[in-house]
């Protein structure tokens, strides 16, 4: 049976649809949904479509963010006002799996993909999603933990608070395939500072957990602390602390294990 | 199963179609349309070699559902051609000996051409990332790079 | 200082064709009415040049423009047998063959021109612009155009050739392994320079030189593709690939080109080459193969650089951080030697 | 940045050519800069029907039973061919050289060795209805014991991967379970070494990774023929294999092909066309079979890997005077083409250098794996690899340049290389002259003024006295090792291979002057001798 297209001008049709069927699965930017067809995914049975202009919108003035679900990347990358999300958004595959992939789907895409997800991870995004029973407000980590079950849910947009400063947020994607390559680790840093301290200090990591995940032991050795070597390097020394990374065709968990602290000193440290 | 109706600029020219639910569009482009020059490498995103552009945007054909380019212009590199002249990226790649099994070839210059549209000098910094999303497993990319270069030159001077 | 440079070189030679149940390939040569020539093969272009070396070769070895040869291949109904496009044999065996088949379609093309010069085929030359002359008198000429109308139109002639090569089999002695595997080999030494990030054994290329000895290089354009892609493949064979990262432990195989390593556009590195030609007796005006060995010598080079920045030897494929990052703990830092 | 050094071996070159030696355009470059080079996937045929394969999903198990009945009543299924369907399904590809025994099956029927194996092909209108169909084909598996290390394998007691070869190596001349190469006498040479360095080497697997993937289109054709598109890099090859594992002529089948999107040996074992064509016939219809690139990583045939201990003993002054050799290549399941490899790569010892005493000893070893076949380099690059980390390490033991130390035991014309051949037209020495200057590397006069065209042959010239070894007898049928002509299975009769070819007559030239005259060959170094 060929595939059921579904197209919808409302996110919440699309939604109701999208709980309702089992087989149907939400197209975005198709670099998840069209891959799955292509190599054989017969569980899915329905593509659903909304062209309802919520999805792409970018509210960027103020000092919170919101950015549509459907938003690319490539779009990311040319809004000045999104600036601190230029890279994690640059981290995303080529130029053409940015001008395809969305906001909405990396937040369903699993190791070693994800990359934008660990960024969103540090600033405490919420995620505004809708399901059969209409529309809430999720914290990003709450989403996380709970994204298998998230599949009958549309992703409607996500919203977070702009940096203070440009070093206030800091991103790096390790990868062994310059500059397009697959995460060994992904780590984002959110450092807002307050006369001189670190207050509310968020470290996300990427490919270090089955989905992305804050290193905490990290964030509690930068709280209330100056940015300065000792700090630096208590941060990185605790920055494997409650990860539970995997093995995959990119790196073991012990390569993981061993580099996580390097990368975040190297991270928080301003080091190549 | 009823097919789905599919209207769009196919290198400058009004093309219609029935399609499938879920056909992609390098099938919709190959085998419907007959238009070769987009490949099939990886049918995931990973090669880049089924590259075209949408509305003058850098898309991977086999990750594009067919129907969602209704209306729109998606060029392949079989409309790059001036006429019966070559495009300053196909000479290029050509002087270069950019060029050894030629399948990844289509997509290089779909990409290549994305870039120099946008930005008619690139530094080589910028030709790297524009053909970052393609592979090719012949050349080892430095021609490939420098035949960019050579055409963004070229486009420079004239 | 957590980034440290070393250079390792090797030096190698590879056997050109296989020998197993003999190594043949075929070519036919023909001209058509206005003397323009077609070569049918059953060989594959992979991408090596198999279609443009061989154009070339015709046209050496006929006398006339390349641009009067075209390379038909491969289809089975036209082109006669050839064993394969494998074991660098391509332009050593199939170039042998059209070289033999194309020097047959020459005789006939000079006694045709000989007849209607009214002289004798010995004193006749080509130019190499499609031109057939008397030796020392280029004023008693004629188009090979001409001769090929005269050809098919007067005299009865098929302007036409056939050639094999074939190196016959020779067997191996189950005992000593004594046997003549390959006709001839060629040769290439590489000197690599990586840096080694002691602290996370990461490893980028920073540069290569090398020196191929290649018998002939029939189109050094051709030959630069080889060299160049083939030294890529071979930094990416010692550094990054693997369908089974955890050998021989068969788990967690790639599945597309983000799993599957290969080095992209910003790993690569400068790589100076030098080109050196020592005929082979039996390559088709000499030349060898550069299509396999052109990899081989960066793998090792790559390791011995590898051991010369930071003290560590990975014996085992690939090489990724991970293994030097091991090893460098297991020695206790990173040891630097002497600086090459 | 490649430059051509005319200035080397000038006199043995003729430069005054027309056509060879010049940058001419490729031929082929017009087609690819506008996308028109066709390739086998670029035929559009009326109703092409698509055909993939329903793989298996253990390592080593015994089929049970193989249940189609739900996907034969899936939608748009015209056929599901079974192994009981392929006339001929048992095949190796070097049979048609007649070297090596049937092995494999087009489809598993009663056992499947690797995970993705082959058991059951689905021809239907689309692709997806062509994996509906394959989630409704059902395999009863019984696992079986798996072994993935190739010396794992070798042990007693080992699970058998192949019933062909039970004792999981392939035979070489119906007597020995490996390749052997003998050439003088390691053993004395290793004793009387000033030092002894035994290593082990390690070569991964390699996916060939070509951007196209392997593929074939096949139709009926006029006149009861069948038209094939394929990927093949070796055209004939596949044309024979199809017509052995088809049981029909192979004027059957009219094969194009010929522009290929990259192989690099991934493409030689004809791994799509017979099922393809197979399926063509069957149905009557046009047939695409095109490998997706999931299956091309894991279930096309990569490099083998090989597994290689190196044993040299070398002297003070750097003359490596014994090389022992033992390597264990992973065939994989079946044997494919990596008993050549072996063969390949016991006539590459002990590389490019003259070294008095060589062993080798090279097994084809199989494992429950993907079955390993051809790649750039094959049998010769993961043994360079080995030798040349061995020579970097034995360079560093005797504290020796490595540069130099080349040099010191590079091979040179009239030289013995110890598959008994005459070294000629070499040219190593001059490789790693000009890679040094190249690369700012300081040399030595003296290994600056070293050539490949002198010092070479005299004593270096002659066979070593070798110790002979017992012959085992023959363990089973003999295998011919003749020419390009297949008897039919079974009336083949058992050939005593001829004996091989007589070695050349030792070089002609007078011995070099033995310098001291102290060792078995004269060390064209010998005054630097402590």
């Amino acid at each position: 049976m060929p595939v059921t297209v579904r197209t919808f001008a409302s996110s919440g049709e699309a939604a109701a649809a999208l709980s309702s069927d089992r087989g149907a699965r939400y197209l975005g930017g198709g670099t998840l949904v069209m891959r799955a067809l292509n190599e054989g995914d017969i569980s899915i049975s329905t593509i659903v479509r909304a062209s309802d202009h919520a999805l792409t919108r970018i509210e960027a003035a103020g000092p919170r963010v919101t950015i549509g679900a459907g938003v690319t990347f490539a779009r990311i990358l040319a809004e000045r006002d999104l600036s601190f999300l230029h890279a994690p958004a640059r981290s995303i595959g080529g130029p053409a799996v940015r001008n395809m992939g969305t906001v909405g789907g990396n937040l369903f895409a699993p190791n070693p993909y994800g990359d934008f997800t660990v960024a969103l991870l540090a600033l405490d995004a919420v995620v505004s999603v809708r399901g059969g029973l209409g529309s809430r407000d999720v914290p990003i980590e709450e989403f996380l933990q709970s994204r298998e079950r998230q599949t009958g849910t549309l992703v409607l947009s996500i919203s977070c608070q702009k940096p203070g400063s440009a070093e206030a947020f800091r991103f790096r994607k390790i990868a062994r395939i310059k500059p397009k390559g697959g995460s060994v680790i992904t780590l984002a840093a959110h450092l807002p500072m307050s006369g001189g301290r670190i207050v509310g200090a968020r470290v996300a990591l990427g490919s270090m957990a089955p989905t992305q995940i804050r290193a905490r032991a990290a964030e509690r050795a930068l709280e209330g602390r100056s940015l300065d070597a000792p700090t630096i390097g208590a941060a990185a020394a605790a920055a494997v602390e409650g990860t539970s990374p995997g093995d995959n065709a990119l790196a073991s968990a012990w390569y993981r294990r061993e580099i996580v602290g390097v990368h975040l000193r190297r991270l928080l440290s301003g080091q190549e | 199963m009823a097919k789905t109706a599919l209207q769009f600029r196919h290198n400058g020219r009004d093309v219609a179609i029935f399609v499938d639910g879920g056909t992609n569009l390098l099938v919709a482009l190959r085998e419907l349309i007959g238009d070769m020059t987009p490949k099939f490498g990886c049918g995931q995103g990973g090669c880049g070699a089924c590259s075209v552009l949408i509305d003058g945007e850098l898309h991977l054909s086999c990750l594009t559902l067919a129907e969602t380019v209704a209306g729109r212009s998606v060029e392949t590199l079989d409309g790059i051609k001036d006429g019966p002249n070559l495009h300053p990226l196909q000479r290029a790649f050509a002087e270069n000996f950019a060029a050894q099994c030629g399948y990844c070839t289509p997509g290089m210059l779909m990409a290549a051409k994305a870039l120099l549209d946008r930005n008619p000098s690139p530094s080589r910094t910028e030709v790297v990332e524009a053909i970052s999303g393609n592979i090719c497993r012949c050349t080892g990319y430095e021609p490939i790079i420098n035949a960019v270069l050579a055409a963004s030159g070229g486009r420079a001077r004239a | 200082m957590t980034r440290h440079r070393g250079r390792g070189i090797a030096s190698v030679n590879y056997p050109i064709g296989m020998n197993l149940g003999g190594d043949p390939s075929q070519a036919l040569v023909h001209s058509n009415p206005s003397g323009k020539f077609t070569v049918a093969l059953s060989s594959i272009d992979l991408g090596q040049g198999m279609k443009s070396v061989t154009r070339q070769i015709c046209a050496e070895t006929l006398g006339v423009p390349v641009e009067d040869v075209y390379v038909d291949t491969a289809d089975s109904d036209t082109g006669p047998h050839c064993m394969g496009s494998f074991a660098s044999r391509g332009t050593h065996r199939v170039g042998n063959a059209v070289m033999a088949a194309a020097k047959e379609a020459r005789g006939v093309m000079m006694e045709a021109a000989a007849e209607e010069l009214e002289v004798n085929a010995a004193d006749l030359e080509t130019d190499g612009r499609g031109n057939i002359h008397v030796k020392g008198a280029p004023h008693r000429s004629i188009s090979t155009k001409d001769v090929a109308i005269a050809a098919q139109f007067k005299q009865g002639k098929t302007i036409s050739g056939r050639g094999i090569f074939l190196v016959p089999l020779s067997n191996v002695d189950p005992e000593t392994g004594e046997m003549s595997p390959a006709t001839c080999y060629a040769h290439a030494c590489l000197v690599a320079e990586v840096e080694v990030d002691d602290e996370t054994g990461e490893v980028a290329m920073v540069r290569m030189d090398s020196a191929y000895e290649l018998g002939r290089a029939l189109n050094p354009r051709l030959v630069e593709q080889q060299l160049v892609g083939g030294a890529w493949m071979g930094f990416s064979h010692a550094l990054y690939e693997t369908p089974e990262p955890y050998y021989p432990d068969p788990i967690h195989g790639p599945r597309d080109f983000v799993e599957y390593l290969m080095p992209g556009p910003g790993d690569i590195c400068p790589h100076d080459i030098a080109v050196l030609e020592r005929p082979a007796a039996d390559g088709p005006f000499g030349a060898k193969g550069p299509g396999e060995m052109c990899a081989n010598p960066v793998l090792p080079a790559v390791a011995n650089a590898i051991f010369n920045a930071v003290g560590v030897r990975i014996d085992d494929l690939p090489i990724t951080p991970e293994k030097v990052l091991r090893a460098i703990k297991a020695q206790g830092g990173a040891r630097p030697q002497a600086r090459r | 940045m490649l430059e051509l050094r005319k200035d080397i071996f000038a006199d043995e070159r003729d430069d005054n050519l027309k056509e060879i030696g010049k940058g001419t355009q490729r031929q082929d470059m017009l087609g690819h800069v506008t996308g028109t080079s066709t390739y086998f996937d670029d035929h559009k045929l009326q109703g092409m029907l698509h055909l993939k394969v329903v793989r298996s999903t253990h390592s080593h198990a015994r089929l049970r039973r193989i249940d189609t009945s739900e996907a034969e009543r899936s939608p748009g299924v015209r056929r599901i061919i079974r192994g009981a369907d392929v006339p001929r399904n048992l095949n190796t590809l070097l049979s048609l050289i007649n070297f090596g025994k049937d092995d494999e099956p087009s489809l598993a029927v009663d056992k499947v060795r690797y995970k993705g194996e082959p058991i059951v092909a689905v021809v239907a209108d689309s692709p997806r209805e062509a994996f509906e169909a394959m989630s409704k084909v059902h395999v009863d598996y019984e696992p079986l014991p798996t072994v993935f290390d190739v010396e794992e394998a070798l042990k007693p007691g080992a699970p058998v991967v192949n019933e062909t070869y039970p004792k999981n190596t392939f035979t070489y001349y119906d007597v020995y379970d490996h390749q052997k190469l003998r050439f003088g006498d390691v053993e004395r040479g290793l004793a009387g070494a000033d030092h002894v360095l035994e290593q082990r080497y390690q070569m991964s697997p390699i996916e060939h990774a070509p951007t196209e993937t392997n593929g074939s289109i096949a139709a009926p054709d006029t006149n009861g023929r069948y038209v094939v598109y394929t990927s093949t890099q070796a055209l004939f090859f596949s044309v024979d294999t199809c017509a052995k594992i088809l049981d029909v002529p192979s004027n059957t089948f009219h094969f194009i092909g010929g522009t290929v999107g990259g192989g690099f040996g991934g493409k030689v074992d004809t791994l799509t066309e017979p099922l393809c064509i197979l399926a063509a016939m069957l149905i009557g219809r046009p047939v695409r079979y095109v490998f997706g690139r999931e299956e091309e990583m894991q279930y096309g045939a990569p490099r083998g890997a090989e597994r290689i201990y190196i044993k040299d003993g070398v002297m003070r002054d750097g003359r490596v005077v014994a090389r022992k050799v033992r390597a264990y290549f992973d065939s994989g399941a079946y044997t494919r083409l990596s008993s050549y490899a072996a063969v390949k790569c016991a006539a590459h010892l002990p590389g490019p250098y003259t070294i008095p005493n060589v062993y080798g000893d090279i097994y084809c070893v199989f494992t429950n794996r993907t079955p390993a076949t051809a790649m750039r380099g094959f049998g010769v690059t993961a043994m360079d690899f080995a030798i040349e980390c061995q020579m970097d390490k034995l360079a560093h033991f005797v504290s020796m340049d490595p540069m130099e130390f080349r040099i010191l035991n590079a091979y040179r014309d009239g030289d013995m290389k110890a598959h008994r051949r005459e070294a000629k037209n070499t040219a190593l020495i001059e490789c790693v002259q000009v890679a040094a200057e190249k690369a700012k590397w300081p040399l030595r006069e003296e290994f600056k003024r070293a050539s490949s065209r002198t010092d070479g042959g005299g004593d270096r010239a002659v066979v070593p006295p070798t110790p002979r070894e017992a012959r085992p007898q023959p363990a089973m049928a003999s295998q011919q090792r003749t020419s390009y002509d297949r008897t039919p299975a079974g009336t083949r009769e058992p050939a005593v291979p001829p004996p091989p070819p007589p070695p050349p007559p030792p070089a002609s030239r007078p011995p070099a002057a033995p310098s001291h005259g102290t060792t078995r060959f004269s060390s064209v170094f010998g005054t630097r001798r402590r």
